[in-house]
């Protein structure tokens, strides 16, 4: 049991902070509202400019090599800043990594080092109109036809769509699989394919997500990532497992509790200290989950899979982020719903409590984590 | 012991619910998100017409009569609509406060065209760092000639951007909390406007010098009667509460009858069905306390803790009920097309408005004194 | 609507309480110990005594034919003195008010009259060792011979079996019936049949439930109860309910928080103005669950069966029951923990965190209610 | 980073749990509850001999060395076989306060027997009505001559029953609150037992004029260093309540594998599958923080929130487990003869023991100063 951080893991966290200091201004979340979701272009590059894309990569993929513990420092820092970083998880974790851990030599030669180096984005298309919870029962449909695969069907609630260069898609290449969950293939395909019609999905959390439409989307053979017909297999070991534990938000946890508690301190009525003690408590549960956060990072550093604990962690921290949004804005009072950067705690609340959304559905519902942690975790029985 | 709706009582709840059907459906509360209350004028005239307005104020005054259960009847219907609450701002506060502590004239005055929805006043209470249910207000009102003249800042004031009057309550020479009609556009009054997150719209307001004739005072006002003012209008807040937490369970056990994951319908799996099972025992306990709070107010009058533990359920059930039901609804619950989500951004409104929920638990067990 | 109680109403309720402040000793408490269920047998003279035995049945069976909240009202009261009134329960509403909605004439004549005077007191004999949750899967076996009916089989969990005349017996009549609901059938049968074994099992709540082994117990055909091989639509209909309504403590609930209230006066400390806000939120619960309980007696007295309703005063109640003691140990402290009744509040938190598995288990687990409210009350589908 | 065990350490828990399985099954908790703690010693000095009492208790001092994180493991096992928190009373309260606040000689004399199981010395401090964490005690210790004379009463002394000897905290003429060693039999003492819903014993001790050397108190005590040892013994039981709650859910694991209704496992339905997830979840939670607070001892000494937040999860963790633990077994569940309601009726306890659940928020956030 070793819970110190190297020197160089708090060297990367200094360096960070500093950067957010100075990098996360006003005047990004601005243009921002623009694309319509939490990215900005300059502020990717920036960041790839600093080396912080593909952190955990190999060298020779133009990744830095580090541990992954670098990798969750980074997202902490991040968020805790509320620096924008959604096309980032997409890029780098969604995909990045799902192409690091099951995609081809070739592949990891081609993407790898343009998404290190900021200049490709990526997105990651499962859910469907009637395949949510359900992902398996996706029916997007992708044909051979001599060397190309030709896509067609619908995918929805995809983030980043419309900022992203390719998208990381689940189709299904045989129908006449015995099960749902074989049959099914993933293909790197480039979001401004001809065919391929993106609308946008406006959500209550102010930021897009996207429905995209595939008419006859013409790839070759080469765009498949992974064996054929075994996408399922690796979605459920690698791309959700890294989804679930990237969108855990400790830093935003962090920094919100942090907030409220000097809230609490300045604004002193009578029901306040009722509250602080609420707080406290989430205060605790938080901060177990930031070191959860940390094993899942030491897990893979293992060379593990946490399966178990990356349900946990998402199911935790979501739970946790909703938990603390009500509790804040019982705690802001009235004002705590008011809405935009001049409202208390320049509206961060007020904005969690609505794009809770986000966290609760993505990557699985809590639902789907209690039973992967019921049926995996525990070794109880499928119904 | 009586636990049904009379004949006149059905008659009330099924009018409201086919008007609202009618006059209110979703698109049109989201073209007053999109556009501001004063879309909102003409359905609220109507209500007016209709006589919903005036319930529970008496007929002498221009009301409907009825009881404070037909009014909780009402309430719940606009409720399950998402009406905007416009109605508990004129009536439900300025009304009765009025009615308990206005002059004849000014009763005789006003309260006709607020109970048919011809003019909206708005009460202005809520200050920064005020102590909920304390009288010790930093706006004051200081009787110059005859003239008060009033100087402070009210926050959160609802429905501001279609009042023609306010009703300030403000700290008068002797100490007193005092209740003062301030037409809106007097000089010295200045607002800023906020979008709130149900996308509602409400204005801090600033005094600076604004002068009021003697008789824009509520003589009988003080800060008692208007806690009972409060205490009413939470009634009818909860009852608003049920009724939309009632809409969003309803729409979530019909889309989980419909909606098929795993080749099944997705009400059919256990976790949902509890979560449900939860909100709609929530639903009851708040609707039994609700109705009896709503009798108990019309038949002994001021029932302070009643009222406190009901404003308190009544929230709570809206807020888990509008939670679980959203998430029924997977990844549509959120987005900004389906209506679900209508109901998840007000819950967390309706249990801050009129008096927020961290002083109802204050109410049902006081400190030792 | 009106929820105003009629002078009778409250007459009874005064008189109850009178009742209790002179006949609630601790004597009562310590001579109960022995008989090891919540039941007194000189106490339960005098409630019939005084009449209050049959209060809702007809006249002619002995009864005062009075309203149910009379009931409602008469449990409300005892429980709130904490008088012993376990196998009033069992006589007189799980079996009693069963008699009188499904037993024929000659039952009712013979049995609640008896049970009305005090004379005879009865349990109900469902789960078995392997039919607990799914107590349809029971499998004690009535086989006819001639113009009798022998038992066998086991029940288990029998609350007052030791104590009682008559036991009501849910048994399998029809055990090639197309489904497990079908060919069910009840019997009265005398406890000390020959035949009948009673084992004790002692519960962590101090009280003893039983384990009963039928071996060849031989019952008359007229011991029968209801048409044969419709028990358990019976048992649903009517005996479940009757049971989940009548387990709401609400009495233990407004008591116990009466005197935790009281306790935070007088015992002023820091965290217990916390703790206060707490109490004043389950307060809030209790009361809406009181007015609740009088509902469902409502109902019963509009001749309705309110199914959905009683299942939710049950599982409302019991989480309310479980959250106060829990709360309360807080409250009182290291001392909650102390047993007996020199400890704060007589050791009725402790007692009431002890024995509260009676109440969550008993009449079905909270799991069962929702799965009832779910299905019955909002129509969702089964699996 | 590294969150695996060490090999040692991975023997210590292999050793320990081995010891309990055989020395501790549920038979001797039940010999135990019905006789009393004596019949624990047996058990308890074997404890000694094996080393586990001695774990951070320097080998100087008689103790087996090793790290918090090596006392965290031992205790995760005890919790685990519901072994009575005597050793926590004894060595991770009073050995540790010998540790940092005795004299020479009293570690000399005193923490041997401690750490070898042969002596039971245990703290008495809770008082009643004392805020906790203030150093405001009732308890007096009043020098006279060659002497302490000690007056007050304290509640809730665990392990009284079998100790030899109890560390008073009491209050000295200076206003400090200091600790003194006092003879269990001496002059002057009265106790009254009282049984907890764990069927354990603790006494309330009167101390009525109890005269004690000068050598009796710990030259070095004073409350913040007394505060110190607490939070410590807070890691310690912590870890006892990580493996209580995973034994519990371990149990309902099984039964619920095994365990047919409605024709299929338990087990198998969604609901109770949440519910065990849920705890799971929470046993999570607690045990990462516990090895991180457990860890942050060691390597730098008082972490009094990290104590706190830890004592506070597992307490919750603990309590969680063991409820949906009980009552996944359904009516078995609160059987005597079934074992799982052994782990129920401690759970509250142990949030109880050594300092109370209401105080830890406290200290996590503490009011704006």
């Amino acid at each position: 049991m070793d819970f110190a951080f190297t020197p160089a893991h708090e060297r990367f966290r200094a360096e960070l902070q500093e950067f957010c200091r100075k990098e996360v201004t006003a005047d990004l979340f601005n243009e921002m509202k623009e694309a319509g979701e939490e990215h900005h272009p300059g502020f990717y590059r920036k960041l790839a400019e600093r080396g912080w894309i593909g952190l955990q990569w190999p060298r020779e993929y133009g990744g830095r090599a580090l541990d992954n513990l670098h990798t969750t420092i980074f997202f902490e820092e991040m968020e805790y800043a509320f620096a924008p970083v959604g096309r980032y998880r997409g890029s780098v974790v969604f995909v990045g990594q799902s192409i690091l851990a099951f995609g081809n030599e070739e592949q990891k030669r081609y993407f790898l080092p343009r998404i290190a180096r900021g200049e490709l984005t990526c997105c990651w298309l499962l859910s469907e109109p009637n395949a949510g919870s359900d992902a398996a029962a996706l029916q997007l449909r992708a044909g051979e036809e001599g060397d190309d695969y030709i896509l067609n069907g619908q995918k929805i609630f995809t983030s980043g769509a419309h900022a992203s260069d390719y998208g990381m898609v689940a189709a299904r290449t045989d129908p006449g699989a015995p099960t749902k969950y074989a049959g099914i293939s993933l293909f790197l395909v480039p979001m401004n394919s001809p065919g391929l019609t993106i609308r946008p999905l406006w959500t209550i959390g102010g930021w897009r997500v996207n429905q995209e439409f595939f008419d006859s989307v013409r790839v070759p053979r080469t765009a498949m990532l992974g064996e054929k017909n075994t996408g399922w297999q690796n979605i459920t070991r690698y791309t959700l497992n890294f989804e679930r534990a990237a969108i855990a938000k400790t830093g935003t946890l962090l920094r919100l509790s942090d907030e409220l508690t000097e809230y609490l301190k300045t604004a002193r009525y009578a029901a306040g200290d009722r509250m602080r003690h609420q707080l406290a408590a989430l205060r605790a549960e938080i901060i177990a989950c930031r070191w959860l956060g940390y094993k899942v990072a030491w897990l893979y550093d293992q060379g593990l899979t946490p399966t178990n604990e990356s349900s946990m962690i998402k199911a935790l921290t979501v739970d946790l982020l909703y938990r603390l949004a009500d509790l804040g804005s019982d705690i802001l009072g009235y004002a705590g719903l008011l809405r935009g950067p001049e409202a208390p705690l320049e509206g961060h609340v007020e904005f969690l409590l609505r794009s809770i959304w986000f966290h609760l559905v993505g990557g699985g519902t809590p639902d789907i984590q209690r039973n992967i942690i019921a049926q995996r975790g525990l070794g109880l029985p499928r119904e | 012991m009586d636990f049904t709706l009379s004949q006149q009582q059905k008659m009330i709840r099924n009018a409201v619910r086919d008007f609202f059907k009618k006059e209110f459906p979703s698109s049109r509360l989201r073209q007053i998100e999109a556009k501001g209350l004063s879309d909102f004028l003409p359905v609220y005239r109507q209500m007016g017409d209709q006589g919903f307005l005036g319930i529970a104020i008496p007929e002498e005054h221009g009301g409907s009569g009825g009881t404070w259960v037909d009014l909780a009847i009402f309430n719940e219907e606009a409720g399950r609509a998402l009406v905007p609450s416009v109605h508990v701002s004129a009536v439900t506060l300025v009304g009765q406060a009025l009615l308990s502590m206005g002059s004849q004239a000014q009763k005789a005055e006003l309260l006709p065209p607020l109970t048919s929805g011809q003019t909206v006043i708005t009460p202005a209470y809520f200050e920064e760092g005020h102590e909920p249910r304390t009288p010790e207000l930093r706006t004051v009102a200081i009787a110059q000639d005859d003239r008060f003249v009033l100087r402070g800042e009210k926050r959160f004031v609802e429905a501001f951007e279609v009042a023609s009057t306010l009703l300030v309550a403000a700290t008068d020479e002797t100490g007193s909390a005092r209740l003062f009609l301030v037409p809106r556009v007097s000089p010295g009054i200045r607002h800023r406007e906020w979008l709130l997150q149900s996308l509602d719209r409400v204005a801090d307001v600033a005094l600076d010098g604004v002068a009021v004739p003697r008789e824009a005072v509520l003589p009988a006002s003080n800060w008692d009667a208007w806690l009972d003012v409060v205490d009413g209008a939470k009634i009818a807040l909860a009852a608003y509460a049920v009724g939309a937490a009632e809409a969003a369970l309803d729409m979530a056990v019909a889309y989980s009858k419909i909606r098929v994951q795993f080749d099944r319908p997705i009400g059919s799996f256990q976790a949902l069905q509890h979560k449900l099972a939860d909100a709609a025992m929530q639903v009851e306990q708040a609707r039994t306390l609700l109705y009896y709070a709503a009798w108990l107010r019309q038949e002994r009058g001021s029932c302070p803790r009643e009222a406190a533990m009901v404003k308190l359920l009544a929230g709570n059930a809206f807020r888990q009920a509008a939670y679980a039901a959203t998430l029924t609804h997977g990844g549509y619950g959120f987005m900004e097309e389906q209506d679900i989500q209508l109901y998840f951004r007000r819950a967390k409104l309706v249990e801050h408005q009129v008096e927020g929920p961290g002083v109802q638990t204050e109410i049902i067990i006081p400190a030792a004194g």
